[in-house]
């Protein structure tokens, strides 16, 4: 593990720092960086049928990089995208199409608001109906509930894959089974399995899978959209623009038959060569020793929290590094300050699950998401100051 | 002073944890709600005679709202308007803060991150004062 | 401007580079590739009220360089996209709700294609018209034209500032007496001027103009939309997630007030990071003399082309650096294959303004565009390969 | 062999100055259009007995699509498909170029940025082949 660390320059800024908020954004290995910095210092150019040598090579990394991604994750085709919430937006502008009033959609209590409130909105506009699976108090989804309210009405399953607030990692083979062959699209927000769940990816059989680049040790600015080609071939484009046409006329246009039509305009063709580079970064390390490693130093916090009094979110069964909690008297974000002091960085607040919040009853909460670089000596590091913590706000 | 000491000076914990007229008056017919959705800070100000405030949030929300009803006694309507305007704007970083009682926020990189915390209920009232038929 | 061409790195990695495709992408200086680079290394936390240090120096460089960019243009607000095409298929879609079948929208025949399309699909989608201003054949927009097809009914007049194509430069002082007091958003593609053509931009009074990053020395992956505050104020959010609600209930949500209610999502912060160096670095060129180099270089080159017989678009009377030519007999792309044999980095296509081609009853076109680090000899490098070309494929 | 030379071989420049079978037989019912709207080339292949083809386009799709027809030449429908569709993967990258006629465009490597000229018509051919009734 101490080899993975030495990959990432953050931490040779900042060598004191105990970096656990990994399921808002991740950090970057240097080899990342590297290929972006690279990217505009050697081979910058657009893309588009360029016939100079630079504009080649950029047009061969943005081709490249979308092979070896659908290789990566085992999919059939692979869209890009500006990152998650990106991602579903213009999936739901473009179902919207699929959708009518008698239609009914499905997504979870867990969502995070970027999986939930475009359908919203999708509902809203087409009178179709927004069904909620819950989940039980221990933060495990209500798979039984899911299934009554699952019918031939349903077009749509869309749904977190693991939950950047509870760390719950969501069944999709079973979800795939009870959605049977009903003619729904399952639509999955991998942005928490992206990084070192691949194999949950790999495995598992949705119509689609949205993530972004930041969430696994990539660049903002550049998300990804993995799907089959049957849900493609039916989607009209999101975006128009360049790059997407055949042909122009005054006042209509004819669009392209493959997957570029869905990429308007100039892609982000810096971060895709950085993407490139984490998407290497992650194939080149253990990630079954990862996995192991971020659900232990959960259950491991999770423990010594309850241990010391607090109050975790769910039960933890399947945490993916992921603890949220709360300091009875002690406000989140005043928690989160006093811990800043101590180079913990925590995230407070709701973690965009609102939804999760008001089933628990609370207004926001401290979470704690490990990755692969975190080490077991900083959970010794964060009760250390937890229990400071306790007696300075007493 | 270390970091911690910087934000959460004595006075401010103090003030915290012994809010100035913390009571529910649901007898006073007159009252806002400052609300932070973020953070789920929210606090109801009851606006009568005298303002009094009740509600959940952070201690750097609960401090300033305290010391905001502590400072705005006996200042009229448009005396509020103005010095609520120059304390957000002090916290902005667009001018000093000299109020004594508010002198614990006079150096707002103190408390980066928070300045939603300390501005939430201020900024309610100026909300507030600024809608009144005049 | 020997000094300048030093900032880019790209002309040490090709010191035999002419770089002529700058109207397709501009090259980075080194300033703004060390600023990504250091962002990642040294600051990358996400953004939206993070309590930690490295958090609150993201939401500051997010929150600076917002106010920044809005100085520097000198326009009331700035929205983060992610180029231009995303922002005029943003606003397209925003602005669907004040538009019906009475309404129509005014483009003109030098559209780049992503102020074109996502137009035609509006008016598809609401049965709105779209009047096309023609040009004449010297390049110049039509503007008696553009008076007769504006009435009371135009809701839209959305116009190139420069044409990417011709290099004409459009009088939007002129455009906006036109509009006069009409009820019509003034919405203006700067793609082509937003890097050296500031005082334009500063100077004239749209309700909004879109750009991108990568035409002004910046990143890929991020755009801008400067706007004023009552055209933001009716519009509805482009896009849903975190970071623009604030409360989320299982059927509905409700949205912000501020701008931040248009950047649903993670935003390109890194990309953001670079964006405020570019805007920096462009600030302390001169740019009155880079403006008055480009356009001596396109108008020698014209020259020249044309006293070779060779055809080139337009007459070049407002030439911002641009010159398109026909080549007779050798095709554009094999004028394009051939010139990057001798290094010269041109574009070869229909660059993305079909009806400008239709207009010439071409199919496609050799685009020299020019930047600040392009130099005289480098017009002589060209017209030395021109001629070279000439007998090799004759 | 320069840079240039290996895009532009003798035989390729040849072959465009001198396409096989170009002319414009309308008397020929059955025709495609080979056309690619970002660089505007566009061929109509007449399919009689003996194939031909005419329009605009640059040197590389003129060459490739003149040499198809010369290769085309007395293949049987199924052939043909084999064998344009080894063609098209030679240029892909993904297998060896090793018919004499068309042993030019062997290196696609030389043709970086050209790929869709040469693929052109063959694309076009092939579409046109699959969908015939079988
Ligand atoms: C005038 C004009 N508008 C729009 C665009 C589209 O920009 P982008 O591809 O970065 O979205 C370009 C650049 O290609 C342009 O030159
Ligand atoms: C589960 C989940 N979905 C969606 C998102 C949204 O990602 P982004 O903000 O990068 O669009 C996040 C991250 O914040 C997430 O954790």
């Amino acid at each position: 593990m101490f080899a993975i660390k030495n990959n990432f320059p953050i931490f040779k800024a900042h060598p004191d720092l105990i970096f656990t908020d990994n399921a808002s954004t991740t950090q970057k290995p240097a080899a990342v960086i590297e290929a972006i910095s690279q990217y505009y210092r050697e081979m910058n150019a657009n893309v588009h049928r360029a016939v100079y040598d630079l504009g080649n090579q950029s047009d061969q990394i943005y081709r490249d990089t979308r092979q070896e991604i659908c290789e990566f994750y085992q999919k059939e085709t692979c869209i890009f995208t500006h990152g998650t919430t990106d991602g579903f937006n213009k999936l739901a502008m473009s179902l919207e199409n699929q959708i009518d009033s008698r239609s009914n959609i499905i997504v979870t209590e867990m969502e995070h608001h970027s999986n939930l409130v475009p359908w919203q909105e999708l509902c809203q506009r087409t009178g179709a109906e927004l069904r909620l699976v819950g989940m039980t108090d221990e933060g495990t989804l209500d798979y039984e509930q899911m299934e009554k309210l699952m019918d031939d009405s349903t077009r749509i399953v869309s749904m977190v894959h693991i939950s950047n607030t509870l760390g719950t990692i969501n069944d999709l083979k079973r979800v795939r089974k009870i959605i049977g062959n009903r003619n729904a699209w399952f639509l999955v927000d991998a942005a928490q399995s992206c990084a070192i769940h691949i194999d949950l990816i790999q495995n598992s059989d949705a119509d689609a899978y949205i993530f972004g680049g930041h969430k696994m040790f990539g660049p903002t600015g550049v998300g990804i959209l993995l799907a089959k080609k049957k849900l493609l071939n039916e989607l009209p484009p999101f975006h128009f623009g360049g790059g997407m046409v055949t042909e122009v006329e005054t006042l209509k246009s004819e669009y392209k038959e493959d997957v570029t039509r869905f990429e308007a305009g100039t892609p982000p063709i810096a971060q895709i060569a950085g993407l490139k580079e984490a998407v290497r970064f992650i194939s080149e390390v253990d990630l079954g020793q990862c996995r192991q490693n971020v659900s232990r130093l959960a259950k491991t916090l999770r423990a010594r929290l309850e241990a010391e009094g607090f109050d975790c979110l769910g039960k933890g069964q399947d945490t993916a590094g992921i603890v949220s909690v709360t300091f009875g008297d002690i406000h989140p974000h005043d928690a989160a300050s006093f811990l800043n002091t101590k180079n913990i960085a925590v995230r407070a607040g709701h973690h965009c699950t609102q939804l999760i919040m008001k089933k628990y009853g609370i207004q926001a909460c401290v979470r704690f998401s490990f990755s692969i670089y975190n080490r077991d000596q900083e959970v010794d590091s964060i009760m250390h100051a937890i229990k400071e913590m306790k007696s300075f706000f007493s | 002073m270390s970091r911690l000491n910087k934000m959460y000076q004595e006075q401010l914990l103090v003030e915290a944890k012994n809010p100035y007229h913390f009571d529910k008056r649901i007898d006073i017919e007159e009252s806002i709600r400052a609300y932070n959705p973020l953070c789920g800070d929210r606090y109801d100000l009851f606006l009568g005679e005298e303002i009094f405030f009740h509600g959940f949030g952070c201690a750097i929300s609960k401090a300033s709202t305290s010391l905001m009803i502590k400072f705005l006694e006996g200042k009229s309507n448009e005396e509020a308007i103005h010095s609520i305007k120059k304390f957000i704007k002090g916290i902005e970083g667009g001018g000093q803060i000299e109020e004594e009682l508010l002198l614990i926020f006079r150096n707002p990189d103190h408390f980066k991150g928070r300045h939603d915390c300390i501005k939430l209920s201020w900024n309610a009232m100026l909300k507030y004062l600024l809608n009144l038929p005049s």
